[in-house]
């Protein structure tokens, strides 16, 4: 199967499900729910081909992980999609090992919260229809490679989420939608703004032939004299490594790519989400149906860190290095904010969605611990740990804060209730489920042989290197969230009886739950036990991005021994990186 | 004194002063038959002015056909109320203002044109004089009418009339259904009805 | 049979096989047999034949001594693939340990020629083979793996956690047979005041048992401290599921919460110790290995002690580095070039090192605490030793096995395992937790009434005899304890816990004169009593517990003849082993001896069936006679001892201090043994000892005197021990109130902050639209329209005029309006507009 | 200027048809009997038609701003539609008077705004 269709496929599956959906006469709905089901089984199916070996070939559209130890972008797919003076954006997409997990859950856990969705009454034919268009949305943007493509996705996936949020969602559901809704537009707003800055300051002219190969991209044929702008994300990852455009001021005496790595950034912490502009994912969390947690908590939020480690630091390599602190900073915040909320927290579904924040701190603090400085001699392995364990920690917690919330979800339909204090006695009336349910919140706490630890365990020991101070706050984080998910199933699961309403409803665990809830604890307990099921395929795509970051902190920080420039105080100096690539243009355009 | 003139203004006197006795007079009948001998007149400086053709026509068409008409009209609604109905004085004097005032602005636009108030004293050749067939061939579309002489935008300026000529016919046919529709008697049809 | 591969292969056999069973009963549960009744088979076969594998490892290990030229070969060997051992670290000592040894060890050493012979042996790092199973991540050269090191005290540990564990194992099928049917819990009283009926967890019993038992042996073998952590936790959370057992109890679940949650501080400092390991040294594994290119790396002990130094400690380069980074930073800026830095850096790292600054001991100094940090959690040490005692609403199996044998004791086992990169001031540190701990929980022991409590507490002082014993340099004597004290104390849990099951109750003050009903039960645990308070007859024989006892005593001295400004820990060490012998003889008294306090519970009391009081008799006889020098057997301790073939290179000599403090000596653990110290410790503890079972039998046993009459002149004193110094009170105000505070104040913030913040602005901004909707939108641009409406409106009215209906008058309109026109036309008009 | 001295030229038509058509418009305004207006009609038109064929007159205007005949043509044209209005409007007199009994214009304000 040629790459095009593969990845088209994987994307559009969905939506030509929904398109076809929208046929159903509305009264079916097992069958609906049926063809649903098919759909994401499907489009699973399709990204597990495509984790099969390729054997070396390229067309095959399979994912080629590290036994070949390919770290490049693969299956790309390029066609034009727009082309007009002004703007050229590209159908182009491609899979790495960075976002080929990402893809991989996305597809899963959509898989699963159909399957979770089966007690969903209320217009089955429409909530349908929006799940699938959901899960196009999330799947462009992994696998997106053109900005503009990627911010077009970004968009899709909101819309879906509001309406799923707001018919299918609890009493304050049209609260929560709006407040979903506002707090992603502006994120993504901002990340417009960011994109088209990027854009209008690209110039493709002044990559070397090597850097355009590794970028996938072109010069157009004949020569013009005014510069060729991109939305190529990788074109603007060599274009941010290698070359001064980003570094003009812009405003503040801060350069154009530190405000639009703030932007970005801020657009994407908002997806993670990141204290303090987390306050929509408690809300949305619950009053959003159970599946749309699952999916909300288990795919949406890696959209952020996606974004972060595949567009801010590769496009602005020198504004994530001067802005390291604050992304740290931000997610040990998170990280603790979130675990002391979650402890305060009296509403079962609450609580989860704030052990969601502070488990996200995590991937915010493991992207960031900018290891390679001076001090160190540019040893970035600390980072690719970090940055490793972030990746991982995204993965880790898809699946066990959907399974998590996919628990919340089982009891609730039962008892029509969340209230902490109102449960107690789960383990005697429900074993089978409270053995899952205490296994993945385990596995949520980060114990050991089960997928939340190594994650943990991988950013809390990456940033030593970086921050001291930060590395013991962070190592305190195991306190707080052992005291809230303890304390947690102490009041759910444990004590003599159950203390509160519809206790006759507490039946156990039907199959189809079962169906749901084993794959999910059996991946926590794989990827736990043998982590390098994930970072095979991870690792060298995010050693690769880390690499290149150290590579320009060496190369720019280093202070290449170039005379006028050393005596510069300041090791984070603009000049220079900037100098020898305006020398060069100067030329050129003597030439 | 030439027969024209004198015949013009025999028939334009006569003209004039049947139609402002048609507004004089508020008997019906009368007025139908003042109305027929001031379209007469009219129909008189028609040949005058050579259009003998139209004259022609206003005879028969009019005097024959519309005035008929008005005086089945007239004939079918002429119950002793109806014959002679009045109007209010100050109406009269108001329409007499404003006819007045009409009249001046137009006989005054009459003599603004030096050249229309004398004739021309060229012959008119004689066959041109009989203008029955030209109208018609202008009604077929072609014209033989035109000034040879003409400069050629003025010669293709002069079109035939046979479109309009064709929409006329179709209109009074039209007319003529949508007439007898009017007309015909309704009462006994809802009678029927009911 | 090379043991590199044998070994691992038995040892890790005998780790996987409790993970099979568990995995065995997590799967098939309640179908195991009637009610799960097999999974007790199961449980106990896999840990028995753990026990074999690793007995045979044992006699593998002892027949393996290696000759002495075998060392480089194995090192090359080693090297050449990856799988299988990366190192093996042989040493030519071993002849003299296989030899039979002299009857008298405890004297052997006091010459000083063969003094001086084993500090030279002991200069080598000890025989050990490591090698890594397979990789949890790696990260450039950073690379965390599961993987194993063996040497004398893996094998040990191995065979001590396997024998007792399979005690316990059949133990608990005796004692948890009530699980076995449906079970009326008297201490869980429902809402309408009946007592909880539920049904029988006896296969859930034993799944947590194999998982501990995995997780325990996977802490013993594990050969990278990362590995530790990974079953440290495992542990915990065993421990977690056990204590809460009888989850339905309140008391019991909130114990099972307050141990793991203490544990994770313990655990947070332990992964501060990590950070700064592993920020600074890039490896987590214990003994050096082999990367992916083949280049040998040292692992952390031979960073730390590295040979080139003659194995004594030395801060590493690498932890240099790190504290330098501005140093090296400055470097860099100056030579621009990494490689011409790299050397630079090379050149200066001793300079950094030796400096006054002491470049990089802070970090090695963190690590110690750090990793110790988590020592004290698991161990149950002061200030974390909070959690231990209320562990004991778990089933007692579980105490004997998990809170007093084998789990708690692995925090003493790391401390000994980790003990090559204590620096002196980290030692020092460790030597006063386990004093002050030892103090405090044999004072609590005293008054508390709970018969598993006051072992709870006695688990909790005899843990910081062994970290007080590693603190000043007794590594041996600490590990010994350690083994020792698991046969007995195990012994005295169970023995517990038959007479609970005799007598349905904890409490001591309802016993008494027991020995006639259950004598098997009495008289083990009278040989339980006598081993952990030491008896033994002076310098002839004694129970297991005289040796260990008196090595650390006589540790103890030794150490505070060399540092006199410390002479406190030698008196806590002595005086709680007054207070061990007086507590542990109180308990004996008030259970078995006199006449019985409560005749009910007397007359319902019964000697509990053959599966559990044998091996109450299997361990009485380990209890008596593990320390013993037995011919044709290595002996356990001593300075030719099994344990000393595992002591770390470099630390059997005179430390003479580290950077912070100076004048601090550890002094060699060999010179406790000379005779100026051997006699007064061995007195003084036999004294000690002596003493303390005389006013416990004055007490209790005679009766002499009335506890009451005690109890009431100390008043304070008594109601000070028997809220464990308010402890519990304490960590309350000062640590968990805040803590809620701290959430509450969080998720007000949220609240009433953040979304007030959101909410706020959302009202705003509906505010302002409103506004503008009001002032701007409805006045001027609705306002327009609606003006230009009523306009035309009321322009048709005033045409509505003209609309007459009356023919005549639009005639008069039409020509009226002509006129104008023409009159309009004929005032303006303007000849040119005709257009020539 | 005297009409029997001098030649009669084109105003003196025009003059004619301006007193015939404003003599029908006085009549269509005076003329309460519907037959009335209608004969008011005729005469606005005759009064029209004559300027028409004035206009064209070869004999009023000299041939060198003759256009032909047009003018008749219309006049031609003109006379028809007034036979066909007098047709249409004849019809709904007599439809008026049927439904109304009256040919009174004045009796017909319905439309009166």
């Amino acid at each position: 199967m040629s790459p095009l269709f593969l990845l088209s496929f994987v994307i559009f599956a969905p939506a030509v499900g929904a398109l076809l959906l929208a046929f159903f006469p509305k009264e079916k709905g097992d069958a609906i729910k049926i063809f649903t089901l098919l759909v994401t089984l499907v489009t699973f199916l399709a990204t597990l081909y495509m984790a099969l070996p390729a054997d070396g070939d390229a067309e095959s559209g399979k994912f080629s992980f590290a036994e070949e130890n390919v770290a490049e972008i693969q299956n790309v797919v390029s066609l034009p999609w727009i082309d007009t003076t002004a703007f050229r954006m590209d159908y182009l997409l491609g899979v790495d090992g960075v976002s080929f997990p990402l893809v991989l859950l996305t597809t899963f856990i959509s898989l699963l919260s159909m399957g979770a969705s089966w007690n969903i009454e209320k217009h089955v034919k429409a909530y349908c229809i929006l799940f699938l268009l959901l899960e196009t949305g999330i799947l462009g943007v992994f696998l997106s490679l053109d900005l503009f493509l990627f911010y077009v996705f970004w968009e899709v996936m909101l819309l879906p989420m509001y309406f799923l949020i707001g018919i299918w969602g609890g009493p304050r559901r049209e609260y929560a939608a709006i407040k979903f809704f506002l707090y992603t537009l502006v994120g993504g707003v901002m990340m417009l703004i960011a994109v088209l800055m990027l854009y209008f300051a690209s110039d493709i002219r002044e990559l070397t032939p090597d850097q355009l190969a590794a970028a996938q991209v072109e010069l157009p044929e004949q020569e013009t004299d005014s510069p060729v702008h991109t939305f190529n994300i990788l074109a603007l990852q060599q274009l941010g490594q290698h070359t001064g455009q980003f570094s003009h001021e812009l405003l503040a005496g801060k350069s154009l790519q530190w405000w639009a790595f703030l932007l970005l950034f801020l657009g994407f912490v908002i997806k993670v989400p990141s204290v303090p502009v987390h306050t929509w994912l408690p809300d949305a969390h619950v009053e959003a149906p159970t599946p749309i947690s699952m999916i909300l908590a288990g795919v949406l939020l890696k959209l952020g860190g996606y974004g972060i480690i595949r567009l801010c630091y590769p496009i602005c390599p020198e504004a994530g290095y001067q802005l390291a602190w604050f992304v740290c900073l931000l997610g040990v915040v998170s990280m603790v904010y979130g675990a002391f909320a979650a402890l305060a927290q009296k509403d079962f579904k609450r609580l989860v969605a704030y052990s969601s924040v502070s488990h996200m701190g995590y991937v915010v603090l493991g992207m960031g611990v900018w290891s390679a400085t001076a001090g160190n001699l540019y040893d970035a392995d600390a980072w690719k740990m970090g940055m490793n364990g972030a990746m991982f920690q995204m993965i880790a917690h898809g699946i066990s804060s959907a399974g998590m919330f996919f628990m919340v979800g089982i009891v609730y339909d039962r008892v029509h209730h969340r209230n902490l204090d109102e449960f107690g006695g789960l383990f005697g009336r429900m074993p089978v489920f409270s053995g899952i349910a205490v296994g993945i919140f385990f596995a949520g706490m980060g114990l050991p042989g089960l997928c939340g630890f190594i994650g943990e365990v991988f950013v809390t020991l990456s940033v030593w290197t970086y921050s001291k101070a930060l590395a013991v706050i962070t190592a305190s984080v195991v306190i707080l969230t052992a005291a809230y998910i303890l304390w947690t199933l102490q009041r759910v699961y444990l004590g003599p009886a159950y203390k509160g309403p519809h206790g006759e409803a507490l039946t156990p665990i039907t199959p189809r739950e079962l169906a749901i809830a084993a794959p999910l604890l059996a991946m926590a307990i794989v990827f736990g036990v043998y982590p390098m099921a994930v970072f095979n395929y991870m690792a060298p795509a995010v050693n690769r991005t880390v690499d290149d970051m150290a590579a320009w902190a060496q190369r720019t920080q280093a202070g290449a021994p170039a005379p006028e420039t050393a005596n510069i105080t300041p090791p984070v100096s603009l000049a220079a990186m900037e100098t020898p690539s305006l020398r060069d243009t100067d030329q050129n355009m003597q030439d | 004194m030439n027969w024209h003139s004198f015949f013009f203004l025999l028939f334009s006197l006569v003209c004039c002063g049947f139609a402002i006795a048609v507004v004089a007079t508020s008997n019906v009948v009368r007025m139908a038959f003042y109305l027929v001998i001031s379209l007469s007149a009219t129909a008189g400086l028609f040949f005058l002015a050579g259009a003998d053709f139209v004259g022609a026509m206003q005879l028969m068409i009019y005097v024959g056909g519309t005035l008929v008409l008005l005086i089945f009209g007239v004939m079918l609604t002429a119950q002793r109320a109806f014959v002679s109905m009045r109007t209010a004085g100050g109406e009269w004097i108001l329409a007499a203002i404003v006819g007045s005032v009409f009249l001046m602005i137009l006989v005054q636009a009459a003599f603004r044109v030096e050249s229309w108030t004398s004739p021309t004293t060229a012959e008119v050749p004689l066959e041109e004089q009989v203008t029955a067939t030209r109208l018609g061939m202008g009604f077929l579309g072609l014209r033989v009418d035109g000034d040879a002489e003409a400069d050629a935008s003025t010669q293709t300026a002069m079109t035939g009339y046979l479109l309009p000529f064709e929409i006329i016919s179709i209109h009074l046919l039209v007319v003529l259904v949508g007439a007898a529709y009017l007309a015909r008697p309704k009462r006994r049809a809802r009678q029927e009805a009911s | 049979m090379n043991p590199e591969s044998v070994l691992p292969a038995l040892l890790g056999l005998a780790w996987l096989l409790p993970l099979a069973s568990f995995a065995i009963i997590v799967l098939l549960g309640r179908r195991l047999g009637k009610e799960g009744v097999l999974a007790s088979y199961v449980a106990t076969s896999a840990i028995l034949s753990g026990f074999v594998l690793s007995a045979i490892a044992m006699l593998v290990w002892l027949g393996s001594a290696p000759a002495p030229e075998e060392h480089h070969e194995d090192e090359s060997h080693a090297s050449s693939t990856v799988d299988a051992p990366l190192v093996v670290r042989a040493q030519d000592a071993g002849e003299e340990h296989a030899a039979p040894v002299d009857a008298e060890h405890d004297d052997h050493a006091a010459e000083h020629g063969e003094e001086d012979h084993h500090a030279g042996h002991h200069a080598e790092p000890p025989r050990s083979y490591s090698g890594d199973w397979y990789l949890l991540g790696e990260f450039g050269d950073l690379r965390i793996s599961i993987g194993y090191y063996v040497d004398a005290l893996t094998v040990t540990m191995f065979c001590m956690v396997t024998f007792i564990a399979t005690c316990i194992h059949f133990y608990a099928v005796g004692y948890m047979h009530d699980e076995l049917h449906d079970v009326d819990d008297h201490e869980v009283t429902l809402e309408d005041g009946g007592h909880l009926h539920r049904r029988g967890r006896f296969h859930r019993f034993f799944q947590y048992l194999s998982l501990f038992c995995f997780s325990m042996l996977g802490i013993v073998i594990a050969g990278n401290i990362a590995m530790v952590f990974v079953f440290w936790e495992l542990v915990g959370v065993c421990s977690y599921f056990l204590i809460g057992f009888y989850f339905e109890r309140h008391s019991a679940s909130c114990a099972a919460n307050k141990a793991f949650i203490v544990n994770r501080v313990g655990d947070f400092g332990m992964i501060i110790g990590l950070m700064a390991l592993w920020g600074s040294l890039g490896t987590f594994s214990f003994g050096d290995w082999t990367d992916s290119e083949g280049n040998q790396q040292a692992g952390i002990f031979s960073q730390v002690r590295p040979e080139e130094n003659e194995y004594q400690l030395r801060t590493p380069d690498g932890m240099v580095r790190a504290a330098a980074s501005e140093e090296v930073a400055q470097i860099v800026a100056e030579t621009g070039d990494l490689e011409a830095s790299e050397t630079a850096i090379a050149e200066q790292i001793p300079e950094w090192r030796d400096g006054p600054e002491h470049y990089g001991y802070a970090l090695l100094v963190i690590a110690g605490l750090g990793i110790f940090c988590g020592c004290v959690g698991k161990s149950a040490q002061f200030p974390l030793h909070v959690w231990l005692p209320d562990a004991m609403e778990g089933p007692t199996p579980v105490s004997a096995l998990v809170h007093s044998a084998t789990m708690v004791a692995a925090g003493v086992y790391l401390v000994g395992r980790f003990f090559p990169v204590f620096t002196p001031e980290v030692l020092l540190a460790i030597a006063y937790i386990g004093a002050i701990t030892l103090f405090i929980a044999a004072t609590i022991a005293i008054v508390a009434t709970d018969i598993k409590r006051v072992l709870a507490y006695s688990t909790v002082s005899q843990l910081g005899y062994m970290m007080l014993a590693l603190g000043i340099g007794g590594w041996v004597a600490g590990m010994f304890h350690l083994i020792t004290h698991a046969f007995f104390k195990s012994l005295l849990f169970m023995g517990s816990g038959s007479v609970i099951h005799a007598c349905h109750t904890n409490e001591m003050t309802k016993m008494g004169g027991l020995r006639h009903k259950m004598p098997w039960t009495a008289y083990t645990m009278l040989v339980g009593c006598l081993a952990i308070i030491g008896a033994g007859i002076p310098f002839v024989i004694g129970f297991s517990g005289y040796y260990s006892k008196d090595a650390i005593i006589e540790q103890a001295l030794s150490f505070t003849n060399e540092n006199p400004a410390h002479r406190i820990l030698f008196l806590a060490a002595a005086g709680g082993a007054a207070i061990t012998a007086f507590y542990m003889f109180r308990l004996w008294f008030m259970t078995f001896a006199g006449p019985p306090r409560d005749e009910r519970v007397y007359e319902h009391a019964h000697e509990s069936p053959k599966v559990m009081y044998l091996p109450l008799v299997v361990l009485s006889v380990f209890a008596i006679g593990v320390g013993w020098q037995l011919p044709g057997l290595p002996s356990l301790a001593g300075n030719t001892g099994l344990l000393e073939q595992a002591r770390p290179a470099g630390t059997l000599a005179n430390v003479e201090g580290g950077a912070w403090l100076p004048e601090l000596t550890i002094p060699d653990e060999h010179l406790s043994h000379v005779k100026e110290i051997k006699i007064p410790a061995t007195l003084i503890a036999f004294s000690t000892a002596l003493g303390g079972v005389f006013f416990a039998a004055v007490f209790y046993g005679w009766r002499l005197l009335d506890p009451e009459d005690a109890r009431r002149q100390f008043f304070p004193v008594h109601r000070f021990l028997l809220h464990k110094w308010w402890f519990d009170e304490l960590y309350e105000i000062i640590f968990i109130r805040p803590a809620h505070v701290v959430a509450r104040l969080a998720a007000g913030v949220d609240k009433n902050a953040f979304d007030r913040l959101i909410d706020g602005t959302a009202t705003f901004v509906r505010g302002v639209s409103d506004q503008v909707d009001r002032s701007i939108d409805r006045p001027v641009v609705d306002g327009l329209a609606n003006k230009l409406a009523q306009w035309t409106y009321s322009l048709g009215l005033g045409l509505r005029v003209a609309q007459t209906g009356s023919i005549r008058q639009y005639v008069m309109f039409i020509v009226v309006g002509t006129a104008a026109l023409f009159l309009l036309v004929s005032f303006f008009w303007n000849p040119t507009w005709a257009g020539n | 200027m005297n009409l029997l001295t001098e030649p009669v030229g084109l105003t003196h038509y025009l003059v004619v048809g301006a007193v015939m058509f404003v003599t029908g418009a006085v009549c269509m305004a005076t003329k309460r009997n519907a037959l009335g207006v209608l004969m008011g009609i005729e005469l606005v038109l005759n009064g029209a038609n004559l300027n028409f064929v004035a206009f064209s007159s070869p004999y009023l205007r000299g041939s060198s701003v003759f256009l032909g005949l047009d003018g008749q043509l219309i006049a031609l044209f003109v006379i028809v539609l007034a036979a066909a209005e007098a047709a249409v409007a004849l019809a709904i007199t007599l439809n008026f008077y049927n439904n109304h009994a009256t040919v009174d214009v004045d009796e017909a304000d319905r439309l009166k705004g």
